[in-house]
């Protein structure tokens, strides 16, 4: 927690992402921020907002304290509205069923592409991450919202490698390299909601965290920020929200 | 030796298929003897997802076997990845993730073996994964797809995949590979003993991988009667004419999950993650000889584990059916 | 008004889905009300095949209605599309198949409206119908297939289809363009109220075309609690989000057979083949008055197709649950 | 029933193409005598051999007097191992794994094509037939046995329209045409047992039935057959054969 507030980091980052999304959207979430999350937007705003898991789940009934430990086991399909096989929930992106996908992000550029693939030359790589999973098919094809810690290391000029496409180099490199939908909608962090320019495909800031200056995001940012001209100041958690999120992981084990 | 890269001709493909025994006969063995069915260099396809219904019996025979040169490829890899790394039976995967899960953070295992050269770790989507398998199983060289355009893992595959403008909508397109496995290796909770197999729950990529593969090796939680197959047709997912051996071995997955009847044994992938963490190659030689060198069974294998781990994760296990 | 031989770009594709209500809701209505979901000039794909789990009182309800130029597709066709030709509700089909059935001999209807001009019955092949729908279901503008090549029915589709040499392996391949339908009619055994299907037995092209079109008209012998859906999700085959109408219809496939519920009316087929083969426009004009003009509901049409068809179907539905 | 034998055409033409299926097979076959025919090979000397069915089934037991009015019903279904989206079971043909298509036909030519689409001009059809069904895609992708009665007006020169490709123009045009592998293999009737030359894919007579003569089936030809160097004489149904057939088809619904 920080001191000037009563919640963690990964507790912001789980309330401002769930406030993001609508009721009856459909959203492609993995473990972790990205459901606690959603599964909190159910509970408090979003009472018919539908989640899918990777390994094939749509409409799943989280247990509080039973959090799965990838979206690939049965603890993602409890009361669940049907299970399938993994290629076919893929194919519900590709046939645009879903409105959002919804992730974690280890380092992000400034036209919202993702790495986590490799560190370092991926030839010669220094550290060989675990790689895309579903990660390429969500970014290619459909509207993302990534949520992840603001930190310099992870928010470069340009990622060491491309996993999940953004906007690729920005202006319309994205739909020209055949990706003619979906893209990055918002990137959530612990400091501030990033939004894209609509020509540049450039990372903005829409608006930033209760306490938190422009200052403070451009120096946890590579590179540099552009700020919206009407910059908001979102409203911190509201202890109903904090709540839910604490009876759904009550181990901390992804809010810690 | 099989060339994962290569798209097997259409004709080379139907005549392995045909050249296969697929009467409705018996084909029950043990672990043992479903292991003298694969051979060095052969590619082969991993059921399950991550740490679910992976079919960990099986893994533990072929390193006990002393496979070598095997392709290996899977949705997901998980902590079976590792200890095919580290075993030295295969030093090529192909999967679209790899490590032991989320909460574990990045393999150690897997980044020793891939950043040192060691190994090959060849990187594709995970729908991708799914189409390249579906593609093998309908007969078909290729499918097309709207993925892994403009990334890196798109370049990385560049070689191995085509891109297309459609002919009747001028789209781009990726086509993305036919995977024909030499093996397919698959845990279920029943088939019979001439191969149908029932899956409950998820499926993952498992139908597909039996379809396309040119040999399939089901373990299973059990044998059941062909009667019960009929009863209930619709629920059988893998059809006997696609199955070469059926192995019954109850906990055939552990330490990962089986559907409705364990959940991964948490405490001891915790152990061995912490083991492999603080040295990837010691550690996991060290597990190797205690897990899948001295016990002489599979049951033995299990009395390692212990009994406390396979209650707790038994009775998680069937909670998936609570209400 | 749609264009069947024409792919849907992908953008449009993608907009009209997007605009979809998608979320959970109830949807439980009328026939008549789940009618007016269905436009003039629409692509209707029809679920079931032959004989078995045809939306036939979808279908009563749609010929009521007074709906025009529908383009109806099918995998086979049976007598359903008779009565879409004589009612005048459809002057043109796309399927595989299309007479009664084969016992009944050629489908004198179906004869008289192709022969003499008034209608077009685009032929396809069986596997062609369901990679068509599976290609729309998948979101690809096309799959590509090994059959309707050399034949004359590929060259009358020519201009529908591509040939193409593969870029892997240089085989030859016909490309079958995606059918994205503007209104799938599918009848189950069971759904909840906000569309979530089970399926018995053969599934048919059911799933695919729920998942290829624009809209899902879903007619249900029972509608069931989505607590019992949820008890067995991997035995849902329609998920709820791709559903725009559930209503409830006993006997909705009637003189068809619903899986394990009621088989074929065989008498009544047999009297209405009878019919219409000595006259294929008044025979058919008749029972059109008989069993879809004069009875105010479906009710009143299970009525006069009679209480012991009724029993003795239902007796011979229940018969494939016999061990 | 022929005169001279206490079995009908229908029951000849069930027997014969029994006896050339084999243990262990794959067959998919139609309704009617493809059927009686699959099931009394399983019954007298192929016991594993295997019948698919378009409309989804794998490995069906077929009640005796109940036999399914097509292939897409649920009489289809007793017992089966597997039932399966059609498309699926029709993949399987594609795939490799089926050894055997088995159906009836309309009208063939001295290639093996068959038609079961339009008599006549196809513009201007003097007939609608109802079509291929899965015909086109059996006959495209395995090798396959047509049973039919053999009739002038069915056996022709050139068919009308080629629903279900054989041999097209013979030699190597059906491959040329993209068809690499299948091919008409056997064409079973009440007069004799035909085969297709390696070379010019031109039908050709292997077998006579008892008591037909060369002269016979020509006449009942409507082009040039050609006859085997070594033609055989096939033996008459056994009773145990014909016991068989009638027990399936009690009220001879294909086989009066």
């Amino acid at each position: 927690m920080t001191e000037a507030s009563n919640y963690t980091a990964s507790e912001l980052l789980a309330v401002m992402s769930a406030r993001l999304l609508l009721d009856g959207q459909i959203v492609f979430a993995g473990v972790g921020i990205p459901l606690l999350a959603a599964t909190l937007a159910q509970r408090v705003h979003a009472p018919s907002l539908t989640i899918l898991f990777e390994g094939g789940v749509i409409g799943p009934f989280i247990v509080p304290g039973e959090l799965p430990p990838s979206t690939n086991e049965q603890r993602c399909t409890r009361k669940a509205n049907m299970v399938l096989p993994i290629t076919d929930v893929m194919l519900l992106l590709q046939r645009g069923y879903i409105d959002i996908g919804f992730m974690g992000g280890a380092q992000i550029d400034r036209y919202g592409n993702l790495n986590s693939s490799f560190i370092g030359d991926p030839e010669q790589p220094k550290i060989r991450l675990p790689g895309t999973g579903g990660g390429n098919d969500i970014s290619s094809l459909t509207n993302m919202i990534v949520a992840m810690k603001h930190e310099k290391r992870r928010f470069v000029p340009k990622v060491d490698f491309i996993t999940s496409p953004g906007f690729l180099d920005g202006g319309t490199s994205r739909s020209d390299a055949g990706l003619v939908s979906g893209g990055m909608f918002r990137v959530v962090t612990d400091l501030a909601i990033m939004g894209f320019d609509e020509q540049s495909k450039e990372m903005k800031v829409l608006s930033l965290h209760n306490g938190v200056s422009s200052e403070q995001v451009q120096d946890n940012t590579g590179f540099d920020l552009a700020f919206d001209d009407t910059v908001q100041t979102t409203q911190p958690p509201e202890p109903e929200e904090l709540a839910v999120v604490r009876e759904l992981d009550p181990e901390s084990l992804y809010t810690a | 030796m099989s060339n994962s890269a290569k798209v097997k001709p259409y004709l080379e493909l139907r005549a392995e298929t045909q050249a296969r025994e697929r009467g409705l006969k018996e084909k029950v063995m043990s672990l043992e003897e479903a292991a003298t069915l694969i051979n060095d260099g052969d590619h082969v396809a991993i059921g399950g997802c991550t740490m679910s219904r992976t079919p960990m019996a099986m893994i533990w025979s072929l390193i006990r076997a002393g496979k070598k040169d095997l392709i290996a490829s899977r949705s997901i890899m998980s902590s079976e990845g590792d200890l095919l790394f580290a075993s030295g039976i295969s030093k090529h995967v192909i999967t679209s993730w790899f490590s032991q899960g989320i909460v574990w953070g990045v393999s150690k295992v897997m980044r020793h073996h891939v950043e040192g050269g060691h190994a090959k770790f060849d990187e594709w989507s995970h729908m991708s994964m799914g189409l390249r398998y579906r593609a093998g199983a309908m007969g078909v060289p290729f499918l097309p797809s709207r993925s892994m355009m403009g990334s890196d893992v798109g370049e990385r595959c560049r070689e191995e995949t085509r891109q297309m403008s459609c002919p009747f909508t001028g789209e781009s397109l990726t086509l993305l590979p036919a995977l024909n496995p030499d093996v397919a290796i698959i845990h279920v909770q029943r088939a019979d003993a001439y191969g149908n197999a029932q899956i409950d729950g998820l499926q993952f990529m498992d139908p597909d991988i039996a379809m396309a593969a040119n040999k399939v090796i089901l373990t299973t939680e059990r044998i059941i009667d062909n009667a019960q197959i009929r009863r209930v047709p619709d629920r059988t997912r893998i059809p006997f004419f696609t199955v070469d051996a059926v192995v019954e071995v109850p906990f055939g997955c552990a330490p990962h999950e089986c559907y409705g009847t364990y959940e991964p044994f948490f405490d001891h992938m915790g152990q061995y993650a912490k083991q492999v963490s603080l040295d990837p190659v010691a550690g996991a030689a060290d597990y190797l000889r205690h897990y899948y060198e001295e016990p002489a069974t599979w049951e033995a294998y299990l009395e390692r584990v212990g009994t406390a781990e396979i209650l707790d994760a038994s009775r998680r296990g069937r909670s998936v059916y609570d209400d």
